[in-house]
């Protein structure tokens, strides 16, 4: 195995355009380290991305920000500002792992994994993140939700990478939150995942995203979930079918984490708490 | 005092919370556990296992791996010994497969090489030929007649005509005639109840250094007996016995799953062929795939009660699955079923259940929690519906001296009555619960264990005291052996050091196992220090010119016992052991016997639960724990002892499990997904002790490092049906698990 | 003589019984004496068995006492964890 | 081979290691501190946290090669000569270790959350030890351990 350290972008892409095998970009290294080590992937070549300039800033960015490839969890979590505007993208990757996993994980490592259930992925969709992707061809930018392509793939093509996350401007009267189900209270993978952005005019719901992890091969952004509640002040009738619709759009798998009848119940479960703390967030920011 | 005597009151040193003599070296990391030794010139091994249940080895070709570079050798099972039978050849089979791999996880070949990077890379170079075979892994479908026979001929004549050859050996105990206490009782609960596999889930992963020479060999790693790891690997490799020398580490848990060999008798083998030494260590996922989880359970139990909550009979079917090799505790699990109840008609029937799983190790008062779990459960089920309150029941038909036991012998005295009545007086259990929450209560036993014990108790010249044991110290042990060696000497806690012997220095000692330690190697100890003592009695009597039953050990000195004795000054223990080598000799003190005295414990246990009914997830919210330790040594220990224990029961009841795929594999074979409780899980554990004296043990100790794992299963399902109104019969109590049954109490 | 109780999975190579009565005066001899008796239960006890006098639990001592009143029963082999 | 230079506990160290070798490989193989344990080697055990410029980290999933220039604090740090961190005191007063091997995980995890929240309570002790896996004590008097540390140290300063 080759192990580079880069110092641009550039350096990396070109690294990685002419790596013969398997090659993997390293930040946190949380999942490509567990891989290693489990003879699941053993890169040919690893690019260790954490010499690049900038790489472990939090920036704002007109109003929205910019999040470096290499920033942990622990450092988004202590980071105030980034914590008040998007609480529910936070929370999301606070629960990966634990204090020790969060001393290392980052968001882009979360997505590029492209685990159906990585925590902060239904989170950043719901709040519209995108990627800055940079590659042999040119730089991108790619909504978060069309990255992963299903379980372990993603959408980037050989060379290319993430350079940064970017989370758009927080707006009034908006909150999101995102919870997961998880047999224990920390350590586990999502067996179910539910992030909800939505803003508000007054009491009324007038924008609203809603997604689900870990109940497809891929994050799902539920637009039927979304209709429910948009137009609401989020009584029980909305939050029923806002429950219905979450679960309506699950299309999961049984494993050792939990069944189909599961998860599908679960997911209109988690939908309807996560919407209850995003809308007082809402309610909360106005 | 005299040999024999029963010491119960004026402690000094024992009943102290005193701090452990390795507790420096464990906070500082200098301890060295299993893979913390290295030496000069040692290689690296790693092992080659079946990703298959069930499969012919065809074929093994090592060529490839032996060529590359670095590696120094390469072992299958023809390095071993051959001619094995019974037992021992169980052993080798599990720990290198013969003809055929037995289950995902089973070693065929083993590399060394000079990095552990190098052995892994060599390893994935050894080519094993299989012949996939059927697989069975539920311990239900290996007793169905379809079921593909993993090794003919394995049952023994206990075994009723007509079963599968996977069912390999049967009990069956009991008294009375249960059909007649059925038609005495007013109410009969029938049902049957499924447990998984759950692993020990020590943090260390078995490691090991290995050093052959001609003949004869030093072994260092760690292990719960190493007397057994010495008589097993010398079979093994065809040693002599007291050629092959074994070091016991510092262990990094055990809980029963250490009183086997796995890798040690391949590192033994390895370097041997390479002449060179060699250390080998396990992986998470080879523990969880290739080591003893202990055996998966399917039960049946019927239980007959009257109106008053006298329980007229119980009977009970217990079927274990322990891996591709006889040895489930199924015994146990029966005759640990209805022990705690004062039964006049009860009946117990075990199978031992052969599946393509790794051969089960023991697990803390083995077979016992999930007897309790069933029984336990069925209990409460009729107290429910009698309307009684399940701690008065259990106290009216509690076994106590003088009754008979489920499995047979009169009782003699035993502390669960005590347990229960400090239940019912412990704030716990009159605090009302909250909305949304259950209590459960179960009470648990396990028979604890004697053994062969060997301890010196050895004098140095200032009058300290260097004491040798040979049980190895998982939890604190050397401490309390500390405490009752100081006891008996009269001196200070921190003048005795206890050095765990190394199997060339002491005789033989069984494995820390059965609750034995703080039993068997005190009693030892407390023996080899009385032994001490009258040789320094001795001393004083010969310098004073007066008869050696005329002088008495008090406070660490010799004094003369009475007027009669005449007038002499109290000599100090420093001033007789000063000049131990101008008056006799050495003194040492000594004492070998297997103690056949073992008090049994029994716990009664309290939880509170809470269950989320919308996602199943059940939290444990309050836990008490009430258990009979006899006389507790060191009170800071026996409570962890506890509270460890409670807290592998809830792992065990909630969310542990060994999952099987459809292709026999172990589908869960990390900490990621063998989920065993963490700290944010759960909430305090309170623990009460009570000391109801073991007539067995000079201080009265009870073991008490088993008991406390077999109420929790039943606890908290008990507690479990009180907070959501679902009975759950099968474990773990997983989240879908309770969710599929609140539906279908839901929809009918 | 000593009674000796077996445990009921025994009576099928004890023609049936599971009160057996033996001259003994120690567990070594409860042994012998039921293996004599009925040759059937060799293989069982070979195996390893414990025995209970008066209520305590013999794991493996052949030396301990057994007197003509004492109630005795044969026990599976104790281990633990 | 990658030549890292770092510094462990304060001292200017380097090894030679190979690109997969991770820095728990490096710390004990290489450098000789033990201390920190193998449980798991998926960073879900915790038994070998260390520190990394501060950080709480799974030396397990760290490569040696991301040592250099960094610093590293394991638990064989901790201890100022033959004085023990109260920490390390409170755990042996306390029979806050059975067997003892996730124990200096446990304490370079405790010491970073203390330094970090001096009065943290139960509930944010037991979530900022989720990953240190204990078999032996059921936490309690881990919990217990650590809370009378948080509360002497307050006091002492």
């Amino acid at each position: 195995m080759q192990y580079h350290t880069p110092s641009s972008f550039d350096d990396a892409v070109a690294i990685a355009k002419d790596a013969k095998g398997v090659t993997r970009f390293l930040a946190g290294g949380t999942d490509v380290l567990v891989q290693l080590r489990a003879d699941i992937v053993t890169p040919d070549v690893l690019i260790d991305v954490k010499k690049i300039d900038g790489v472990s800033e939090i920036a704002r960015e007109g109003d929205g920000w910019r999040i470096g490839v290499a920033v942990t969890g622990a450092e988004m979590t202590e980071h105030d500002t980034l914590s008040s505007d998007w609480p529910g993208v936070v929370e999301a990757m606070d629960l990966v792992g634990s204090t020790q996993i969060q001393g290392r994980a980052t968001l882009t490592g979360n997505l590029c994994n492209g685990s159906p259930a990585a925590d902060s992925v239904p989170a950043m969709v719901a709040a519209e993140a995108t990627v800055s992707v940079t590659g042999p061809n040119g730089a991108r930018t790619v909504a978060v939700g069309d990255i992963p392509t299903g379980p372990g793939k993603t959408s980037l093509a050989t060379g290319e990478m993430i350079t940064s996350v970017h989370l758009p401007a927080r707006g009034s009267n908006a909150g999101d939150a995102y919870l997961r189900f998880i047999p224990r209270t920390e350590m586990d993978i999502a067996v179910v995942g539910c992030a909800v952005n939505l803003q508000l005019d007054g009491k009324k719901i007038t924008k609203a995203r809603v997604a689900l992890g870990a109940v497809a091969p891929t994050v799902l952004l539920v637009e039927d979930a979304a209709k429910a509640i948009i137009g609401t002040e989020l009584d029980d009738a909305a939050l029923e079918q806002l429950a219905a619709a979450a679960s309506a759009a699950c299309n999961p798998i049984t494993d050792k984490r939990g069944t189909i009848e599961f998860r599908t119940h679960v997911a209109g479960v988690l939908a309807r708490r996560a919407a209850k703390i995003a809308y007082e967030r809402a309610e909360a920011a106005s | 005092m005299a040999f024999d005597e029963v010491k119960t009151v004026d402690f000094k040193v024992v009943g102290q919370r005193v701090k452990r003599p390795d507790g420096m070296d464990k906070v500082t990391g200098k301890a060295k556990f299993g893979a913390d030794v290295v030496a000069p010139g040692m290689l690296h091994a790693a092992i080659v296992r079946s990703p298959h249940a069930h499969a012919r080895i065809v074929k093994i070709d090592t060529s490839k791996a032996e060529a590359l570079k670095g590696v120094k050798g390469v072992v299958t099972r023809a390095d071993f010994a051959e001619g094995l039978s019974g037992g021992n050849l169980d052993v080798l089979e599990n720990v290198m497969a013969g003809e055929k791999a037995l289950y995902d996880g089973h070693a065929v070949a083993a590399v060394a090489a000079i990095s552990p990077l190098i052995a892994r890379d060599a390893m994935k170079l050894v080519e094993v030929e299989y012949e996939i075979l059927p697989h069975v892994t539920d311990v239900d479908k290996a007793m169905g007649a379809d079921a593909p026979v993993i090794r003919a001929g394995t049952a023994d004549k206990t075994v009723p005509e007509g079963m599968h050859a996977n069912v390999v050996r049967y009990h069956e105990s009991g008294h009375g005639d249960v059909d007649a206490g059925f038609a005495e009782a007013d109410l009969v609960i029938e049902d049957s109840f499924k447990t998984e596999a759950t692993h020990q889930g020590y943090i260390e992963p078995h490691a090991c250094l290995a050093s052959m020479g001609e003949g004869n060999g030093d072994l260092w790693c760690c292990t719960q007996g190493h007397w057994n790891v010495q008589k097993l690997c010398a079979a093994m490799l065809g040693l002599e016995q007291s050629q092959l020398r074994v070091t016991a580490s510092e262990i990094g848990g055990g809980f029963g799953g250490k009183t086997a060999v796995f890798i040690e008798p391949v590192a033994l083998a390895l370097s041997r062929k390479t002449n060179r030494p060699v250390k080998l260590v396990m992986s998470r996922s080879e523990v969880f795939r290739a080591t003893g989880p202990t055996s998966s359970t399917s039960m049946d139990i019927k239980i007959g009660m009257k109106k008053d909550g006298t329980i007229t009979a119980g009977q009970g079917t217990f079927r274990l699955q322990g891996g591709a090799f006889p040895g489930a505790p199924m015994e146990f699990t029966a005759m640990c079923a209805f022990a705690p109840y004062n039964l006049k008609h009860v009946k117990q029937m075990g199978f031992d259940v052969l599946a393509n799983r790794p051969k089960q190790a023991a697990y803390r008062a083995p077979g016992s929690p999930m007897a309790a779990f069933a029984v336990e459960s069925v209990i409460d089920e009729l107290c429910k519906q009698l309307g009684l309150d399940p701690l008065e029941v259990r106290l009216k038909n509690a076994s106590a001296q003088g009754t008979k036991a489920s499995f047979g012998p009169t009782w003699d005295r035993i502390g669960l009555v005590e347990t229960l009545e400090a239940a019912k007086a412990h704030p716990h259990y009159s605090a009302p619960t909250k909305a949304g929450q259950g209590r459960g209560i179960s009470c648990g036993f396990w028979f604890n264990h004697g053994g062969e014990t060997s301890v010196t108790l050895a004098l140095s010249e200032d009058g300290t005291a260097q004491l040798s044991v040979g049980t190895p110290d998982i939890g604190g042990s050397r401490a309390s052996m500390a405490q009752m060696a100081a006891e008996e000497l009269g001196i200070p806690y921190e003048n005795v050091r206890t050095t765990i012997a190394d199997t060339a220095t002491l005789g033989y000692n069984e494995v820390s196992h059965g609750s034995r330690v703080t039993y068997a190697s005190g009693l030892a100890t407390i023996k080899a220090a009385r032994n001490a003592v009258k040789i320094l009695c001795g001393r004083a009597a010969a310098k004073w010119g007066i008869d050696e039953d005329a002088v008495v050990w008090e406070d660490g000195f010799a004094k003369p016992s009475g007027p009669n004795a005449g007038e002499f000054d109290p000599i100090p223990i420093d001033k007789l052991t000063q000049s131990m080598g101008r008056t006799g000799g050495p003194i040492v003190g000594h004492f070998e016997a297997t103690p056949e005295g073992a008090g049994v414990s029994f716990a009664t246990h309290i939880v509170d639960a809470e269950v989320d009914k919308e996602t199943g997830q059940t939290k444990i919210v309050r836990y008490t724990v009430i258990q009979d330790a006899g006389k507790a040594i060191n009170p800071a220990y026996v409570e962890g002892q506890f509270q460890g224990g409670a807290v592998q029961g809830i792992g065990w009841a909630l969310n542990e499990e060994y999952i099987y795929g459809e292709d026999g594999r172990l589908q869960n074979d990390l900490f990621l997904d063998y989920r065993i409780p963490v700290a944010s899980d759960l909430p305090m554990i309170d623990t009460v002790i009570v000391e109801v004296p073991n007539p067995g043990h000079p201080y009265g100790v009870r073991g008490v490092g088993e008991t406390s794992i077999c109420p929790p299963l039943a606890a908290i399902a008990n507690a479990v049906s009180a907070a959501a109104g679902v009975r759950l019969k099968e474990l773990p109590m997983s989240p879908p698990r309770i969710l599929a049954a609140l539906d279908k109490q839901a929809n009918g | 003589m000593v009674e000796v109780n077996l445990w009921s999975g025994l009576r099928a190579f004890a023609d049936g019984k599971d009160v057996v009565e033996v001259d003994a005066k120690n567990v070594g001899e409860v042994l012998r004496g039921l293996v004599e008796l009925h040759p059937g239960l060799e293989d069982v006890i070979e195996a390893g068995v414990s025995v209970a006098v008066d209520g305590k639990v013999i794991a493996s001592g052949l030396m301990e006492e057994v007197m003509p009143d004492s109630e005795v029963y044969l026990m599976q082999q104790l281990k633990g964890g | 081979m990658i030549h890292v230079n770092t510094k462990v506990n304060g001292d200017e160290v380097e090894f030679l290691c190979d690109p997969r070798e991770t820095l728990l490989d490096a710390l004990r193989d290489q450098l000789g501190l033990t201390g920190a344990k193998e449980g798991c080697g998926t960073g879900d055990c915790g038994a070998c946290s260390v520190t990394m410029d501060g950080r709480l980290v799974c030396s397990c999933l760290v490569l040696g090669a991301e040592a250099e220039g960094k610093e590293i604090g394991t638990v064989e740090g901790i201890a100022n000569g033959e004085k023990l961190h109260p920490l390390q005191e409170k755990f042996i007063e306390h029979a806050a270790l059975q067997c003892g091997i996730c124990t200096p995980g446990i304490l370079v995890a405790t010491k970073s959350l203390l330094e970090k929240h001096p009065d943290p309570t139960e509930t944010q002790v037991r979530y900022w030890l989720a990953g240190n896996l204990c078999r032996c004590t059921g936490y309690d008097k881990i919990i217990r351990a650590v809370m009378e540390t948080a509360a002497d140290l307050r006091k002492a300063s």
